[in-house]
């Protein structure tokens, strides 16, 4: 329950077949009413949490924003080093950078449906498996190059020839680009097509190609160009309304970004707009929680982002300051849980060895929570609603599965063990038959920042509790970067995290697929998106039902079947669903508020990510 | 020469001054300065005893082969594979076993320290893959903050030491002695990590009240460095706090071993003589005791880099200071072991050096330790 | 009225040293402190606190009451019984890892300052390599390097806090040994016929002892502080188990709306820390002005 | 005049203490050589009192040490009784210094103000008694076990006072490894805090976390296998290296830093190395001190013990490292038993004997200090600092008699006392010397003090010898100008004799650093000649028994 897990490359597939393939013509999100008085915002808020759909709009009085000023964000981690997508484990800290320098082709659309951004139009074949989209002409990138379809197929190809982010993209089967239009084929019916590539996902940021060329990582060179390439791979040159300045990695050092004036939005673009307002725009990199709070009020940060509920709690009725709250689309804070072994046909069948084995090595026979007897136990050992009255300051609901309410697949009642200590003391009796251990011992890696080792503290003193003797927990706080290396090479045996957040449940298939579970070995990692390395049978044929029926009530029933197979089968083990805060001294208008060209309104806030190009400060002075 | 030898102190105090301030101003890299800053020390020591600096200089070489020799056998037994971390999660076996030839893994452990120990010594500490940066540029980056951390500190601390010790020690025995002894002691005994969240909590958050009474307040940042650059008194704002946090057990340190110098010199006969020829208190404190008094603290001084270097490590996660501790500590965490090896070098290398200097400098300003170290 | 002054301040120095001898109130309240502390550190199983692990639903972060004297932590468990709990991590460390230095410092600082010679400048460079890395950067990278998991985490701590205090300790015991070497009573010793060993222990020892256990107070004391900063960092003894500064780390966030988590084991550290300082000054200052009369 | 020569050494009598051309050199600070003693002759008869007197920093002190040899003379020859004291070794020497004492000229800096009365006068019987019963006790056990090291040589004390409490510890360490397990420092912690447990070991307390801590209990007793075996082996090379802690010091250090890389190498890569190369290197060391014990013919007995402990460590250091954990902790837990039961079985026998030595030596303390004037009751167990400087050196001289020594060598005893101290204690040196048949050298500056005691006076000046003769001859007839200036300078109650025209020493002595050529004196003489710079004076007989190193000594035709 752990706060602040790095999210991994949410590379995250959007969403909804039909206001896809409609192209966004869906116009559903009218203006709500503005409560206009603090407290009635307050209960506005709380309501909007209670559902699950708090979505952290900025519902302030519009005024007319006004040019200048110079913004400093305080982030939670240097998550990306270096910023190209095809080479970076970018979360949420990242995300921010990318939105600032660069726009995708799609965006998150304030209904959930997708938006086409630098696309003008998208058009899919007849069987689904090729679609043609047309780039808005006339953009530049920071450098000059234009944006057209050669400048859009490059960046996809990046992404799909690197061995990171390859694996998301394996059922591209080609890209080709004639003039402004780019046509990309697929290997089996897409029904969501490229508006994958949207603002959640970061190979959706276009980035110039000429600059690309420059850089040595580039998986597109030849061994001669990469010889010669001489490019930084952290110096952005995208499309987007501020141009890269400075980075300096580490903590309390800071990504710059200046005013690009030929932003396609701006005065001098292609829509005529007046975008952005701000001068310049720093990101901060603050790990600690404390520090960042202490920053803002202190007057160092104009605007700080946390997912710690504790901390949101803090500002909550603060008149000084600006509280947004989002957990729509939100991700669920667990204990991750290693459940490698034994053998994985899928993934076996497509490298040609369908014995292959989930722990070849033989590193997690010795966790446990192989077994479902032990999973069970510690399920029902976790009193949620304790940990998120006493963790998550009462504003955060316990969790129960991987959607959260307002989600399509979002249940009542999942299956997933209650807090029962006596049936967790039943069960592990049997784990320790099972496992063969006495005490049963468990290690648990956390992040290593005060909040997330004290909430480990209050998780084992529940087992404790609840098992005495019979269990051993060993925690291991470590650096929150290093945590993503550790799930990606399944060299843990329990971890704190915060994952699955997505508009659509089909985005998050890859964490659950058989097909994406690779053995545990950090000597020669794989690619691993389920982390949990589960093999779930009945897991695919659910997901299938969710990706590929357009049928919304088969897709509702598919998912549902999924959350109860996580109930049933207790894959990880759930905490809270997760609560964004973005806390901003008044003076920062618009933190959120976005529409594209058309005057489409996108989603404020998904997952913690918001943009940054339409935010301005009142007398053009963030600071005051 | 003889005006040379009579003033060495004077002047080679003069001339780290000028140092400083040029690096400050003209901000050179820092490998410059601090060779600037060693050939003044030397100079002076060498116009003073030119055969003990001389042998004191050379005897840094085989201490710095034992550092360097301690810090690279150190990082190359980190546990992990230093390709992997370097390639990260998607690495295949091929590209590990490539990237392992390139940087020399494959070789046995003395050619690497050789090689490592060839490129340093030329000033080239490696190129660190994670952070993509040479990692000369990014501690000569990162290691500004925390030598002016370290600068202030230090003045901070004798600031209020030398008064207070002074003080303290001519008032010996007395009340007011008995206060200003033990509320330094009581300085001595907050880690400055406790002080730190203190100093922030009352001084920089604000929001504390007591009984209805506000105490807390916002008068200084908390958080964030601000480089000379951008406005002196704006970085001498962020600073404060850092230093003042950092610097008070320090402070309590040299308070206590100046009172107690102050305390000696005071019993000796020139001070009598000094008062019997009518000379105001004020004067025989800081013309005749103070200079007798200092020479523990110097040597002290010098030793107190050391914890000083400690101290700002955690200051600096504290605060948030982009400063070497953090350079470290991101290296460490991330299993960048090129990064973390240079960064303790060099601030080895700096502490030895630092150390080495306060005894050539307490000879430049003690000539008559040269005699002394003969009658020995 | 100078002169005036000059009498003044003879007789308050008079005063002092006769202060000096009797080790005064603060003195035996420093001790009491310790012996308290050190005392329930040691019988905490036997004494009524309350299990330092458990934590009690629905108390977290409640500030001192009647069955809690100090309050609950974020968590809600006992934060008398973690200081408590926390004193025996912070003694054993500091008092094991001084000990070790005492044993092997003080062993080379003997023989350095009796044998002199070649033999004292080799033991002062053997001192002086333990110092090249300054204190905290060769912790941390030893933490790091050597244990990531934290498994063998109290033998690299105890490990390097005897080895940061191997050199203070064995220079201090090498400039007594110097000193008292010079006294004819070792020449007479060696005279009489005692091997180098003897005269090293039964004489010499005996008389660096007291400055030696006094400034070892002060060693364990900043041990104390050392330990706290690596535990605030995180990397102390694993959790739960509750050390000082991992207690003061994780109050840190409640800080604002609960400072007593904070407050009370920095209140104990800062009080561990000045009575071990007070009484190691104390005694010096004892055993100093009885050195000088004899 | 301080000139060369051994004229005046008289072969034929067969003194009981001949020096002959002792030359002491120091090193300053500055790698200047201190030409301290340059050709000192002398001889003393047995139970003659010879008086050495001169300026404060011409050698006469430097001279008494290098008699004694701390530090050990740069050249020269020191016979005690025949026996050529420079050619000993450290050991031999130890064993002949019985019989040659001193008394010092700070009463109080000359006493150990931590001991008291009984134990100061008292240490050099336990000394000589613990040495004797160590060897007794060991050699008794030897002979029970098997007879298979009759003959142990007669320097085994010092091991078994290091056993004492390490034979504890040993046992100690078993009982550690024979209850700890994975989880053994909460194990230890839990079981040291019950009070009974804990109360009586506070050692085992701090030593168990150390254990605990290393969770392999084993690496403890790596430490312990190293630092025994040690013990036992530099307690009997001592006097080979006369670096007995030392080797102490690097075993433990070897052990330390081989357990440090011993951790380490369980991650691999270069530290296994590392720690392999230490470990040979601790092993080649011990292995070369065993041979080296082997080679010294007088100590056979003991070097077979040496073998036995060496192979008893190597085999202990082999296992550690070859074998895996349980087998380890079985193997060390045997041989730790047996070290144990081994090491403690000699200290008991060692630690009985000792309980008696403070009983036995008390009559012996009460004799001496009875002899010398000292009000026994009541001051055995007072501090030195609670007494007079005249009594403490009465303390002292009984120190230096509870001996029985030939020689006493008394480096000014009196000239820190008060002068009417001064008398009494020269009174009490008489009668002693009449008691025991001492030999004495009397030490001072002052010749008036060394007038009366002296059977024959030495006057020194600037590291030699001036004139040597018999103190009637001497005084009345001085023949040598220093001579002469020493005696003009004693205060004398005679109204008709002015002080003020008596002949002055002008000017400072030279330093040692760079004495002046020729004669030493001449840079002061009063009577210097041309020939003083060039030649060295050698001594010459100007009466029966009186000789002199001056070209121009007062009863020549010169000076006439």
């Amino acid at each position: 329950m752990a706060k602040k897990f790095v999210k991994a490359f949410a590379v995250l597939f959007a969403f909804s077949l039909i206001a896809a393939a409609c192209g966004g013509d869906s116009d559903e999100t009218a203006i709500e009413n503005e409560p206009e008085v603090v407290e009635e915002e307050v209960t506005q808020v709380e309501e909007d949490r209670e559902q699950g759909d708090a979505t952290g709009e900025d519902t302030r009085d519009d005024m007319t924003a006004v040019h200048g000023g110079r913004l400093v964000y305080g982030v939670e981690a240097d998550t990306s080093n270096p910023f190209v997508p095809y080479a970076s484990s970018c979360a949420i800290s990242c995300r921010m950078i990318l939105r600032s320098v660069s726009d995708a082709l799609f965006i998150t659309g304030a209904g959930g449906n997708i938006v086409p951004h630098l696309v003008e139009t998208i058009v899919p074949s007849a069987d689904f498996k090729s679609w043609t989209m047309a780039i808005r002409d006339g953009i530049k990138f920071h450098d000059g190059t234009p944006l057209d379809g050669a400048a859009v197929a490059y960046n996809l190809n990046t992404c799909r020839m690197s061995p990171l982010t390859g694996p998301a993209l394996s059922q591209i089967s080609d890209v080709t680009s004639d003039g402004q239009s780019v046509t990309i084929s697929y290997t089996f019916p897409e029904a969501l097509g490229p508006a994958a590539l949207n603002s959640s996902t970061q190979c959706g940021f276009m980035f110039s190609p000429t600059w690309l060329q420059t850089i040595a990582s580039n998986p597109l060179l030849t061994a001669e160009q990469r010889a010669t390439a001489a490019g930084n791979p952290t110096e952005l040159v995208g499309v987007g309304a501020f141009t890269f300045k400075s980075y300096t990695p580490g903590n309390g050092n800071s990504f710059i970004a200046t005013r690009n004036a030929d932003y396609w939005r701006g005065e001098n673009g292609i829509t005529g707009e007046e975008l952005p307002y701000l001068d310049e725009i720093e990101f901060v990199v603050s790990v600690d929680i404390q520090g960042r709070s202490n920053g803002l009020k202190g007057g160092q940060f104009d605007i700080i982002h946390t997912s710690n509920a504790d901390e949101i709690k803090k500002y909550e009725g603060n008149e000084d300051y600006v509280l947004l709250q989002a957990n729509d689309y939100g991700e669920t804070s667990m204990y991750m849980l290693n459940a490698a072994q034994g053998t994985n046909p899928y993934a076996g069948a497509l490298r040609g060895d369908p014995e292959l084995a989930m722990d070849p090595l033989g590193m997690n026979s010795t966790n446990p929570m192989i077994h479902l007897s032990c999973r069970k136990a510690a399920a029902h050992s976790l009193d949620t609603q304790r940990l998120a009255d006493e963790r998550g300051a009462g504003i955060v609901k316990p969790a129960n599965g991987p959607f959260p309410p307002g989600s399509m697949g979002y249940l009542e009642d999942t299956g997933y063990p209650k807090f029962d200590i006596a049936m967790a003391q039943t069960e592990m009796e049997q784990c320790k038959i099972d496992s063969g251990q006495d005490p049963v011992t468990v290690g648990v890696t956390i992040g290593q920042d005060p909040f997330s080792a004290e909430t480990a503290d209050l998780v084992v003193s529940m087992m404790d509790d609840a098992f005495g003797e019979d269990i051993s927990v060993v925690v291991t706080p470590i650096e929150q970067g290093q945590l993503i290396g550790l799930a990606l090479a399944g060299a843990y045996h329990v971890m704190g995290w915060r994952n699955f957040g997505g508009v659509d449940p089909s985005e998050l298939w890859y964490w659950w697929s058989a097909y994406t579970a690779s053995p545990v070995n950090p000597t020669v990692p794989e690619l691993a998106l389920n982390f949990g390395r589960f093999v779930d049978p009945e897991m695919e044929t659910a997901m299938q039902g969710v990706r590929f029926n357009p049928d919304p009530a088969v897709r509702k029933a598919s998912a549902e079947a999924v959350n109860r197979l996580f109930g049933k089968n207790v894959w990880n083990l759930w905490t809270t669903w997760t609560l964004w805060g973005l806390i901003s001294s008044p003076r920062v208008m618009d933190i959120t508020t976005f529409t594209t060209p058309e005057g489409t309104m996108t989603a404020p806030v998904v997952a913690g990510k918001h943009s940054v190009q339409q935010i301005w400060c009142q007398d053009g002075n963030c600071q005051g | 020469m003889k005006f040379l030898k009579r003033n060495i102190g004077r002047i080679v105090l003069t001339g780290l001054v000028l140092v400083i301030l040029f690096a400050w101003f003209a901000r050179p890299p820092f490998s410059w300065t601090f060779g600037l800053l060693i050939l003044v020390g030397a100079f002076g020591a060498l116009v003073t005893d030119a055969n003990y600096a001389a042998r004191r200089i050379f005897s840094l070489i085989p201490v710095l082969l034992i550092v360097s020799f301690v810090v690279f056998s150190l990082m190359s037994s980190l546990p992990g594979d230093p390709a992997l971390t370097i390639l990260g999660a998607g690495a295949t076996a091929e590209s590990i076993a490539q990237l392992n030839q390139e940087l020399g893994f494959d070789q046995p452990f003395f050619n690497r320290y050789g090689n490592w120990m060839g490129d340093v010594i030329v000033g080239d500490l490696g190129t660190s893959r994670i952070l993509r940066e040479d990692v000369a540029d990014g501690i000569s980056r990162s290691i500004t903050p925390t030598l002016q951390l370290m600068a202030y500190s230090l003045i901070l601390a004798v600031l209020i030491a030398v008064p207070a010790g002074m003080y303290s020690g001519y008032k010996n025995g007395t009340r007011q002695d008995r206060i200003i002894s033990y509320t330094m002691l009581g300085f001595l005994a907050i880690p400055n990590f406790v002080l730190a969240l203190v100093l922030v909590l009352f001084l920089a958050v604000g929001g504390v009240t007591i009984f209805g009474v506000d105490i807390g307040f916002r008068w200084l940042p908390a958080a964030r460095y601000v480089p000379i650059g951008a406005g002196w008194s704006d970085h001498l704002k962020h600073m404060l706090l850092p230093s003042l946090s950092l610097a008070m057990s320090q402070a309590a340190v040299f308070m206590r071993l100046l009172r107690s110098d102050m305390i000696g010199t005071l019993r000796l006969p020139f001070i009598d003589l000094a008062r019997s020829k009518g000379l105001k208190t004020g004067r025989i404190l800081f013309r005749h005791a103070l200079r007798p008094s200092s020479f523990t603290l110097i040597t002290v001084m010098g030793l107190s880099v050391g914890s000083l270097i400690g101290g700002a490590l955690i200051t600096e996660y504290v605060f948030t200071l982009p400063g070497v501790g953090s350079y470290i500590f991101t290296g460490i965490f991330k299993r960048d072991f090129v990064a973390v090896q240079g960064a303790v070098l060099v601030i080895s290398t700096l502490f030895i050096v630092v150390l080495t200097f306060s005894d050539l400098l307490y000879l430049a300003l003690d000539p008559r330790l040269k005699h002394q170290s003969e009658a020995a | 009225m100078i002169k005036l002054k000059l009498r003044k301040r003879t007789r308050e120095v008079d005063e002092t040293s006769r202060t000096n001898n009797s080790l005064g109130l603060m003195f035996w309240a420093a001790v009491s402190f310790l012996a308290v502390l050190t005392f329930c550190a040691i019988f905490a199983d036997i004494l009524p606190f309350k299990n330092p692990t458990q934590t009690f639903k629905g108390f977290n972060k409640n500030g001192p009451s009647g069955s809690f004297l100090l309050g609950n932590d974020g968590v809600g468990r006992d934060i008398l019984s973690r200081v408590v709990y926390g004193a025996q991590t912070s003694l054993v460390i500091a008092v094991v890892g001084t000990s070790i230095a005492l044993i092997i410092g003080g062993s080379i600082g003997l023989a350095a300052g009796y044998y002199r010679g070649k033999v004292d400048r080799l033991l002062t460079i053997m001192l002086n390599t333990t110092l090249i890395i300054p204190p905290l950067i060769l912790f941390i990278s030893l933490i790091l390097f050597l244990d990531p998991a934290a498994e063998r985490r109290m033998f690299i701590l105890i490990f390097t806090f005897a080895l940061l205090s191997i050199a203070p300790i064995g220079r201090v015991v090498r400039a007594n040994t110097m000193a008292w070497s010079e006294r004819e009573f070792v020449l007479a010793a060696q005279t009489i016929g005692a091997r180098n060993g003897r005269v090293m222990f039964r004489e010499i020892l005996p008389n660096v002892a007291p400055s030696l256990i006094s400034y070892s107070l002060i060693v364990m004391a900043t041990l104390i502080i050392v330990e706290g900063a690596v535990a605030f960092l995180g990397l102390s003894v694993p959790s739960p188990t509750p050390t000082w500064g991992d207690m003061i780390n994780k109050g840190r966030p409640h800080l604002d709306v609960a400072p007593h988590i904070t407050l009370m084991p920095a209140l104990s550290m800062f009080l561990t820390v000045l009575s071990l300082n007070f009484i190691g000054d104390k005694l010096q200052e004892k055993f100093e002005s009885k050195a000088a009369i004899l | 005049m301080a000139g060369s020569g051994n004229l005046h050494l008289r072969e034929q009598e067969k003194p009981l203490l001949r020096v002959e051309d002792l030359v002491v050199n120091f090193l300053s600070a500055g790698g200047e050589t201190v030409q301290a003693v340059s050709g000192f002759s002398i001889d003393v008869l047995e139970g003659e009192t010879l008086g050495l007197v001169g300026e404060s920093g011409c050698g006469k002190s430097t001279t008494a040490r290098a008699i004694i040899q701390s530090p050990k003379p740069t050249a020269g020859s020191i016979q005690l009784d025949g026996v050529e004291l420079t050619e000993l070794d450290d050991e031999e020497m130890r064993r002949t210094r019985p019989i040659l004492q001193m008394i010092f000229q700070d009463p109080i800096s000359s006493l150990n103000p931590r001991r008291t009365i009984r134990d100061v006068v008292a240490e050099p019987l336990y000394v000589w008694w613990e040495e004797e019963t160590g060897r007794l006790a060991i050699a008794s056990w030897f002979e029970k076990t098997g007879n298979l090291f009759q003959k142990i040589s007669s320097k085994f004390s010092r091991p078994a006072r290091i056993l004492a409490p390490l034979a504890w510890l040993s046992l100690i360490f078993w009982l550690v490894s024979e209850a700890s397990d994975e989880r053994s420092l909460e194990t230890w912690l839990s079981w040291l805090k019950t009070p009974a447990q804990f109360i009586g070991f506070p050692v085992l307390f701090i030593l168990a976390a150390m254990a605990a801590a290393l969770s392999v209990v084993g690496a403890v007793w790596l430490v312990l296998a190293v630092i025994l075996p040690f013990g036992v082996i530099s307690g009997k090379f001592g006097s080979v290296t006369n670096t007995v802690g030392l080797t102490g010091l690097f075993t433990s250090l070897f052990a330390v830093v081989f357990l440090f890389f011993r951790t380490w190498s369980s991650l691999g890569g270069v530290a296994h190395w590392l720690s392999s190369g230490i470990l040979l290197l601790a092993v080649g060391f011990l292995a070369v001190w065993s041979l080296l014990a082997c080679r010294e013919p007088s100590r056979a007995g003991s070097s077979a013990l040496a073998v036995l402990v060496f192979m008893l460590f190597a085999i202990q250091v082999f296992y550690i490292v070859g074998l895996d954990g349980n087998t380890k902790l079985a193997v060390f837990s045997l041989s730790a038993a047996v070290d144990g039961i081994l090491y403690w079985l000699i200290a008991r026998r060692y630690k009985l004997a000792r309980a008696q030595m403070r009983q036995r030596a008390e009559p012996e303390v009460k004799r001496v200090l009875e002899a010398v004037g000292m009000e026994v009751e009541g001051s055995l167990e007072r501090k030195p600092h609670e007494f007079s400087g005249g009594q403490a050196q009465r303390i002292s001289i009984a120190r230096a008699l509870i001996l029985n020594p030939k020689v006493v060598i008394c480096d000014e005893p009196v000239s820190a006392l008060d002068v009417s101290v001064q008398a009494q204690i020269l009174n009490l040196l008489e009668d002693m010397k009449a008691a025991y048949g001492l030999t004495l050298v009397f030490i001072a500056h002052d010749l008036a003090v060394v007038k009366n005691i002296s059977d024959r006076v030495a006057v020194m000046y600037l590291g030699k010898i001036c004139e040597v003769g018999p103190p009637e001859l001497l005084y009345s007839a001085p023949q040598h100008p220093y001579t002469r200036l020493l005696i003009d300078a004693i205060p004398r109650p005679d109204p008709e004799f002015d002080q003020r025209n008596a002949v002055r020493i002008e000017g400072e002595l030279p330093s040692p650093l760079a004495p002046p050529s020729g004669c030493r004196f001449r840079t002061r003489c009063p009577n210097v000649q041309a020939k003083c710079s060039t030649e060295e004076p050698q001594m010459k007989e100007v009466a029966s028994g009186h000789y002199v190193a001056c070209h121009y000594p007062a009863d020549s035709e010169l000076n006439q």
